[in-house]
């Protein structure tokens, strides 16, 4: 987005996001606490109530990606003995460590002080810090998330999380950091968090507009960073998210559509629904193929793998320690495939999409696995479209951009058949 | 003295040698002799015929008949040897070979028709580490004989070629098919056909520097066996990739490298044979 | 020794014959000489079968479709970068061969095992499909207590499916004689360590197997017999290595790669091909709460395994163990291709084994791999560089 | 006369069809994709162009001759054509194997090659020149083969018996290795004009003046017809390689859901499977693609692998289906990686299978991963319609209809003798619609 006009919104958040590695290079100088954790199901406004640093492996591996450099840190891994069939978050981040954990910005990544194994949904994530356990020699506190099976949070599941946050989670935090659990703390940051969510998912429902004014995926992945990651629960998200509402509205108020990286894209011409982590390795050249058709995502569950906000649930500072639970629980990794389905299905409505694409990916089994019956259900159940494609997150060598763009050409030709409805028979 | 000969069966070529060894001279054979070796590609016929056509070369091209041998030693798909006295593994044979062609070899690079795999070994021919590439084909020697019918050259030019590549142009598909396509796309580009092949090598290259990665190489030579081992662009490629990788090992290969299975498990049949009771060597 | 080897030969014949039937004769059999009986078909790795005993059901280990089974509606389902097994049971499912089951319990072993529980239960509603979550946590007093919980309603739902209402007394009844079979067991892996050459791999592989379909009371005699028998066969001895086989817990390889590393000069003296069964080391204790007993042992003589997190500070430290116990020279890495559990946990079993100076050799596989050559000169290479050089 | 035509640049093959302005099929042409697609899509199309030609010369006919001696003579007279062509081609091999042949790499056994190469090539001559209908000719009626494929397999047959210890095997077929790539690459100089000419003359005999007078006429009338492009539509493989403007490409998954639409007009379910890649397609009533399936990153199993085997096998490409269908048993084959099947081949025939319960095993492993895709893109609905070159293979066709039948009942199963050219026909049939549409607007 070097050479086209970029919003403030944008300015901001990679202010907000270099800052942050700033303060992680600074960390050891300034004696701040760094803790390693992920996405789903993190526990950020518990650890900036304890006032420490928390750094995301998978932001790591994908900026890498983002930045070319994914695929020596691959074959780092892989060199020490990891098999290519395995999820290629991992091995970026491993092989990034090996190579010296130098972050996004240039900056080296702090060594861990911890290691939060706080979770959702992904038994990789268990090794992935089994792994990271063997490389640093720091504790390990592990908070497991009950799966959502059978559609639903059970009281023993929401106790047995509370449980291991009360005693196992607080007093590694406590141990950690010489200070004692603030509760009043955590209630301010969960305020903040409530407030941002809201503004959050207001964007993200004015993809209901036609022309959507945002692309809800390829646009939707920043969008959702700062509330993902070290952000949420602070002051500068809640101005973050105020300010990019507006811009949306006033795109809105204009008719206009999305920023491309190319700028505003042209005319909307298919409405999309995308199931699937996108692609970092070829991450413009994979939105270019989409925008250039005129195509925008109106809705995805990838931006929902850090919180589900859209049906409802907000971080409830009445309730601490179960409001915490009910987030981790409640993330997309969390759900089961016939919540996936319902879910993907209400957005093909609301959003009135003319299709469902899946982006699967081969590294992750958590999302992958029972993909094509997801969206064979949808289909069934719209009416609409489906189309299916094949990358990869980090590893550029399962992104074949010819067969990809043929798949999606195709597949928008055949949206455009379908719509038009134009026939031999008709014509004759 | 023992006359032993190696027979290596692969998926495209039979390769055999006749080694003469002393009695009494144990694992290491200290003073074997090759006295001779001969090769053929498969090339569709029938793998048996293609077999006895091949020791019957080797035979002749050492001055013997069958029974003045000792023992046959097989190594590859050995089992359709049926005149075979004993078998060793493809690895174990071609350590043993490697290290007699060159003395200071501590890594084998085997790259045959179908699969690569990288041997580590001490200087004892211990294989004390490998890798293979997996159940997929692309990178083999199989996929470069492939191309190189495409691209309407025979085996032998593919490297002289390969070296006179100024602007090698990427091969992206892992699938050895699909990586065809791109080599059509090409031609139809107008990349030169040095470029192109040159652009395989690397690629190839680079997989194989990756598999010796994976390898804990002590310093010596890593010798490349195989039938591509005859293929010099394939031998510089990989040269500048392991460097590329960080490896600072010699790479080189030898006349001889294609036998060197065939040539390892003569020299483990020599070693067998003396072990062998009495009445047994009678029956070999 | 006519008779103990006709005895082998029987067992080993209908073991096979178990082995091989995934049209589940054997369960259609039990269910007419058990009228009304309900059968729950249990995915790897560990399921509580004490529950499903209990309730007078027959608990049925299902591992994919093998490779006798063609893939044809299961490969729509799943990526290519998926393992195989969800397919074969996906196949298994939809070509009918499963319709005697009457429920499916899912434990939580991976993300593929955990979706595919999703898929039963889009695509077949009107069957119990049932996921079970292991916990993580390994206090007894927080993980214990969950575990104990979701056991408690496992087995509410098994009531309700079999129409049985289950006693504490009736379940501890059930863990004594899972008790027994899991000492039987041992006892098989005793001899397998001791004396490899007597109980081949294959052999001793589809025997444990059998367990897998056969009520456990049957499984028990089985074995029993088998041991009996085989200890007075003459089976001479031949100059192999000697392995442990880890990381196919999960989906299982083709028996033809069993017999091809034994072919290829290794004696395996243990594995974790058949690891549901042993899972749990030692006696549950058979007093007190059943289902804590049973969370208690899960948490406390649990096996380590790739799908339950480790809290020993050292991973691996349990694979050199056994290597040690069993007698073995080196270890042979099995795991299914795409298998993220196992794969991700080789590098440090294998840093382990290095810091041990325990040698070790790694490939992949899929239940319907027809192949074996590559794996051949593999592991032959293996065996030879510790027969020819080992100590 | 406006004549619509649609390229398909598959990864093997390039296909070519026009369309006269009501729509009706005009002319075919199909050439090796090989090394240059432009080149590709030049051949295929002057091909079509050359068999419109024809067409049109039966219709002219039409006007002067009775149907029952027409059923007769055209038949003849296009067999006679494709003669030509072939000695054609066979002449331009002859001259590039002598090329070849002055390679320094063979300096040493230059002459003997020469004599030898030479031989081969005048044997195949013979073989073609004899009158009558010979196999190379019929097969490619049917419009199923290639130059390449029978003449490779003709003269590798003829190459293992010339060769001895001098002259090997190998350097016998390095030669027309590398020839055959410059051959099909080599656009034949004689036109159609000179071919139907030729054709006539060699037909001559059999007709008396007046009638053959009234035929050199026709082929005059025809001549004379001028064929106006009235564009081109390309689809396929390598479609982004061609220099079309965006507008004249289409995916070719619908160009396939049209073409089978249009072939059989109650197809609901479409398969094809070509060179590299295998399409389940699923259409609609009106031939609009409503779901579809591709194959992944890995080419397994697609039409490729059976190349792969006969070259292993040293057969033609249409050799394998009739001989893998005397299969009583077939084998079960576990690789579909279709580098791999040669070394998989190998294996079974070495520990003693019969080849054709190998190559029954082989098609049905090509089809059974075909199965999956179809599962996957929603099953086989009734009519189902199989496209792509494979669909010109007995055995897969055979081992198709065995799965369907096993997996889904009985379903109608539609393969036009022209499958291979459906999607050709669909970009054709999109390129006339969008000339209809021009001319509308
Ligand atoms: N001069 C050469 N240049 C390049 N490749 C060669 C040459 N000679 C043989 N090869 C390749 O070597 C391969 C055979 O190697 P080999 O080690 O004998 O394999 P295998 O043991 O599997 O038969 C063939 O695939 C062929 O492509
Ligand atoms: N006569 C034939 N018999 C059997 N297979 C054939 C025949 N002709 C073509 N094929 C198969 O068809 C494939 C080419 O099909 P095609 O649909 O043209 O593919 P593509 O469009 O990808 O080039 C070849 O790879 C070959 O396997
Ligand atoms: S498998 Fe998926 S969810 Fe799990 S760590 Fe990898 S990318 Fe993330
Ligand atoms: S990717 Fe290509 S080379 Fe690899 S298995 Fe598939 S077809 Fe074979
Ligand atoms: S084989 Fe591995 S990935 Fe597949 S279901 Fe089993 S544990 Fe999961």
């Amino acid at each position: 987005m070097d050479n086209v006009d970029k919003e403030p919104s944008m300015l901001k958040q990679k202010e907000m996001i270099g800052a942050h590695f700033d303060r992680l290079a600074e960390a050891p100088a300034q004696g701040k606490k760094v803790v390693y954790t992920f996405v789903p199901g993190n526990l950020t406004e518990l650890l900036l109530s304890f006032d420490v640093l928390p750094v995301y492996p998978e932001i790591n591996a994908l900026q890498s990606a983002m930045r070319k450099r994914s695929g020596d840190f691959i074959s780092e891994a892989e060199r020490i003995g990891h098999s290519e069939d395995v999820c290629t978050y991992v091995k970026c981040d491993i092989g990034m460590k090996r190579s010296g954990n130098i972050g996004p910005t240039g900056k080296p990544i702090p060594k861990p002080d911890l290691l939060l194994l706080s979770y959702t949904g992904c038994f990789t994530f268990l090794k992935w810090f089994e792994l990271l356990r063997e490389e640093y020699d720091c504790p390990v506190v592990l908070l497991h998330t009950p799966y959502q099976a059978d559609g639903e949070i059970t009281p023993s599941m929401r106790e047995y999380m509370v449980r291991q946050i009360r005693s196992e989670v607080i007093p590694a935090l406590e141990k950690l950091t010489g200070r004692a659990y603030d509760e009043d703390r955590l209630r301010e940051c969960l305020e903040l968090s409530r407030q941002a969510e809201d503004d959050m998912v207001h964007v993200l429902e004015s993809a209901q507009n036609r022309p959507s004014p945002i692309d809800a995926y390829f646009g939707g992945v920043f969008y959702i960073g700062p509330m993902f990651t070290a952000f949420r629960g602070t002051k500068a998200a809640v101005d973050y998210y105020a300010m990019l509402k507006q811009e949306v509205d006033a795109r809105i108020a204009r008719g206009e559509g999305p920023i491309t990286p190319d700028g505003p894209m042209g005319p909307e011409k298919y409405r999309l629904v995308v199931e699937g982590p996108p692609n970092w390795t070829h991450f413009r050249e994979f939105w270019r193929m989409f925008s250039e058709e005129g195509a925008v995502v109106v809705a995805s569950t990838y931006t929902k793998v850090g919180g589900v906000f859209d049906f409802g649930f907000r971080h409830d500072p009445n309730d601490p320690l179960g409001t915490l639970a009910d987030y981790c629980m409640g993330c997309y990794t969390n759900r089961s495939l016939p919540q996936r389905v319902e879910m993907l299905a209400s957005y093909a409505k609301k959003f009135s999409a003319d299709g469902i694409l899946v982006n699967s990916v081969k590294s992750c089994n958590s999302f992958s696995a029972g993909q094509l019956v997801i969206l064979r259900e949808v289909e069934k159940r719209t009416g609409i479209a489906g189309g299916f494609i094949e990358t990869d997150l980090v590893d550029a060598r399962y992104f074949s951009a010819a067969n990809v763009k043929n798949r999606i050409e195709s597949y928008l030709q055949m949206i455009e058949q379908k719509r038009s409805g134009k026939t031999e028979e008709v014509r004759a | 003295m023992i006359l032993t000969c190696g027979i290596d069966v692969g998926s495209s070529a039979v390769k055999a040698a006749i080694i003469k060894s002393h009695p009494g001279s144990g694992r290491a054979r200290e003073g074997a002799e090759l006295v001779a070796t001969h090769v053929e590609r498969i090339r569709r016929r029938d793998q048996r015929h293609v077999i006895r056509a091949v020791y019957d070369g080797v035979l002749e091209a050492a001055g013997l008949t069958e029974s003045d041998i000792h023992y046959v030693a097989t190594t590859g798909e050995g089992e359709l040897v049926d005149f075979r006295t004993g078998h060793f593994y493809g690895m174990t044979a071609h350590a043993r070979g490697a290290l007699f062609l060159e003395p200071q070899t501590r890594a084998v690079l085997d790259v045959g028709a179908l699969h690569a795999r990288a041997i580590s070994m001490d200087a004892d021919s211990k294989v004390v580490g490998y890798r293979m590439t997996s159940q997929c084909a692309s990178g083999s020697g199989q996929f470069l004989e492939n191309i190189a019918r495409y691209l309407g050259v025979t085996l032998e030019e593919v490297g002289a070629l390969s070296l006179e590549g100024d602007r090698p142009e990427k091969v992206s598909g892992i699938c050895a098919v699909l990586a065809e396509t791109d080599v059509i796309n090409m031609v139809s580009r107008g990349i030169s056909l040095p470029n192109i092949l040159r652009g395989i090598h690397e690629s190839m290259a680079n997989r194989l520097a990756k598999l010796v990665r994976k390898l804990e190489l002590d310093d010596g030579i890593v010798l490349v066996t195989g039938g591509l081992a005859n293929d010099i662009g394939l031998v510089h490629a990989t040269r500048a990739a392991l460097v590329e990788h960080g490896i600072d090992s010699r790479v080189e290969t030898h006349p001889l490298s294609v036998a060197a299975g065939a040539i390892g498990s003569a020299l483990w049949g020599g070693y067998r044979y003396e072990r062998l009771s009495p009445d047994t060597k009678q029956a070999a | 020794m006519v008779d103990a080897k006709q005895t082998v030969t029987e067992i080993v014949a209908r073991a096979d014959a178990l082995y091989h039937d995934l049209e589940f004769g054997a369960v259609k059999r039990w269910k007419e000489t058990h009228p009304g009986g309900k059968v729950i078909g249990c995915l790897p790795t560990y399921a509580p079968r004490e529950l499903a005993h209990a309730a007078g059901m027959l608990p049925v280990y299902l591992r994919g479709a093998g490779d006798q089974v063609e893939i044809i509606r299961g490969d729509a389902y799943f990526q290519s970068y998926i393992c195989q097994l969800p397919r074969g049971m996906i196949e298994l499912a939809l070509s009918g061969r499963l319709d005697s089951f009457d429920g499916f319990l899912f434990p939580a072993i991976c993300d593929v095992i955990r979706n595919l529980s999703g898929i039963w239960q889009l695509h077949f509603p009107d069957k119990l499909a049932r996921y079970l979550d292991i916990p993580q946590n390994f206090d007894v007093e927080v993980g214990g207590r969950f575990y104990a919980e979701e056991l408690r309603r496992l087995l509410t739902d098994f009531e309700q499916l079999s129409g049985q209402k289950v006693s504490d007394d009736a379940l501890r009844h059930s863990i004594g004689v899972y008790n027994t079979h899991r000492r039987v067991i041992q006892n098989l892996m005793d001899l397998r360590s001791e004396k490899p050459w007597l109980v081949p791999a294959d052999e001793t592989y589809l025997v444990l197997r059998a367990g897998d379909v056969l009520p456990v009371e049957e499984h028990i005699e089985m074995i029993k017999q088998y041991l009996q028998s085989v200890v007075e066969l003459e089976r001479p001895m031949r100059d192999h290595s000697r392995v442990v086989v880890s990381g196919a817990f999960c989906e299982q390889p083709p028996l033809g790669l069993i017999r091809t590393l034994e072919r290829a000069g290794c004696y395996i003296v243990w594995d974790d091909m058949t690891i549901s069964a042993r899972f749990i080391a030692g006696d549950v204790s058979t007093s007190g709460d059943p289902c804590v007993a049973l969370a208690r042992a899960f948490i406390e003589q649990g096996v380590e395994s790739a799908s339950v997190y480790s809290c020993k500070k050292k991973k691996g430290s349990e694979l050199c163990e056994t290597v040690r116990k069993a007698g073995a020279q080196g270890v042979i890495f099995a795991a299914p291709s795409f298998c993220d559990p196992a794969l991700l946990d080789q590098p440090m079993l294998q840093t382990a084994l290095d810091q041990e100076s325990i040698p070790w050799t790694a490939f992949k596989y899929a239940e319907n791999l027809g192949q074996f050559q590559v794996i051949r000169e593999q592991a032959g290479t293996f065996s030879d560089s510790i027969r020819l050089w080992g100590a | 006369m406006r004549v619509f035509t649609g390229i398909d640049l598959g990864s093997t093959t390039t296909k070519a069809v026009m369309l006269d302005e009501n729509g009706d099929i005009l002319g075919r042409g199909i050439t090796n994709s090989r090394s240059n697609y432009d080149l590709a899509a030049a051949i295929a199309k002057a091909e079509a162009r050359t068999s419109a030609r024809f067409v049109l010369l039966g219709r002219e006919l039409a006007t002067t001759e009775d149907a029952a001696a027409l059923d007769r003579f055209l038949p003849r007279l296009q067999i006679e054509l494709r003669r030509r062509q072939h000695l054609q081609r066979l002449e331009v091999l002859r001259e590039i194997c002598a090329e070849e042949c002055q390679h320094p790499r063979v300096a040493r056994i230059r002459e003997e090659l020469e004599r030898r190469v030479d031989q081969i090539v005048s044997q195949l001559v013979a073989a073609e020149a004899r009158p009558g209908p010979l196999a190379i000719i019929t097969k490619e009626a049917k419009g199923s083969d290639f130059f390449r494929d029978r003449a490779s397999s003709d003269y590798s047959r003829l190459a293992e018996k010339a060769a001895d210890v001098e002259v090997g095997f190998d350097d016998l077929m390095s030669i027309f290795d590398k020839a055959i790539i410059r051959v099909e690459n080599t656009e034949l100089k004689e036109g159609f004009e000179e071919l139907i000419l030729q054709a006539l003359l060699d037909l001559g005999s059999r007709f008396d003046e007046t009638t053959l007078a009234r035929y050199r006429a026709a082929v005059q009338r025809t001549l004379a017809i001028e064929l106006i492009d009235g564009g081109v539509i390309g689809t396929g493989y390598g479609r982004q390689r061609l220099p079309f403007p965006k507008e004249s490409i289409r995916s070719e998954i619908l160009c396939h859901g049209l073409g089978a639409h249009h072939q059989f007009p109650n197809t609901r379910t479409v398969l094809d499977i070509g060179g590299q890649d295998t399409k389940a397609i699923q259409v609609d009533g009106v031939g609009i693609v409503t779901s579809f399936q591709m194959n992944d990153r890995c080419a397994a199993g697609c039409g490729r692998y059976l190349g792969y085997i006969a070259d292993e096998m040293n057969l033609g490409l249409h050799e394998l289906g009739p001989i893998a269908l005397q299969s009583e048993r077939t084998v079960k084959i576990s690789s579909t990686c279709t580098v791999f099947a040669g070394a998989e081949l190998r294996d079974h025939l070495s520990s003693g299978q019969r080849q054709e319960d190998i190559l029954a095993g082989l098609h049905r492993a090509i089809i059974l991963r075909a199965m999956s895709l179809l599962a996957r893109s929603g099953g086989i609905d009734d009519e189902f319609t199989f496209t792509g070159g494979v669909a010109n293979n007995p055995a897969a066709v055979k081992a198709l209809r065995q799965l369907v039948q096993e997996n889904y009942g009985d379903r109608v199963l539609n393969i036009s003798p022209n499958s291979i050219y459906t999607g050709a026909l669909g970009a054709a049939l999109f390129c006339r619609r969008a000339a209809e549409d021009r001319a509308a607007a």
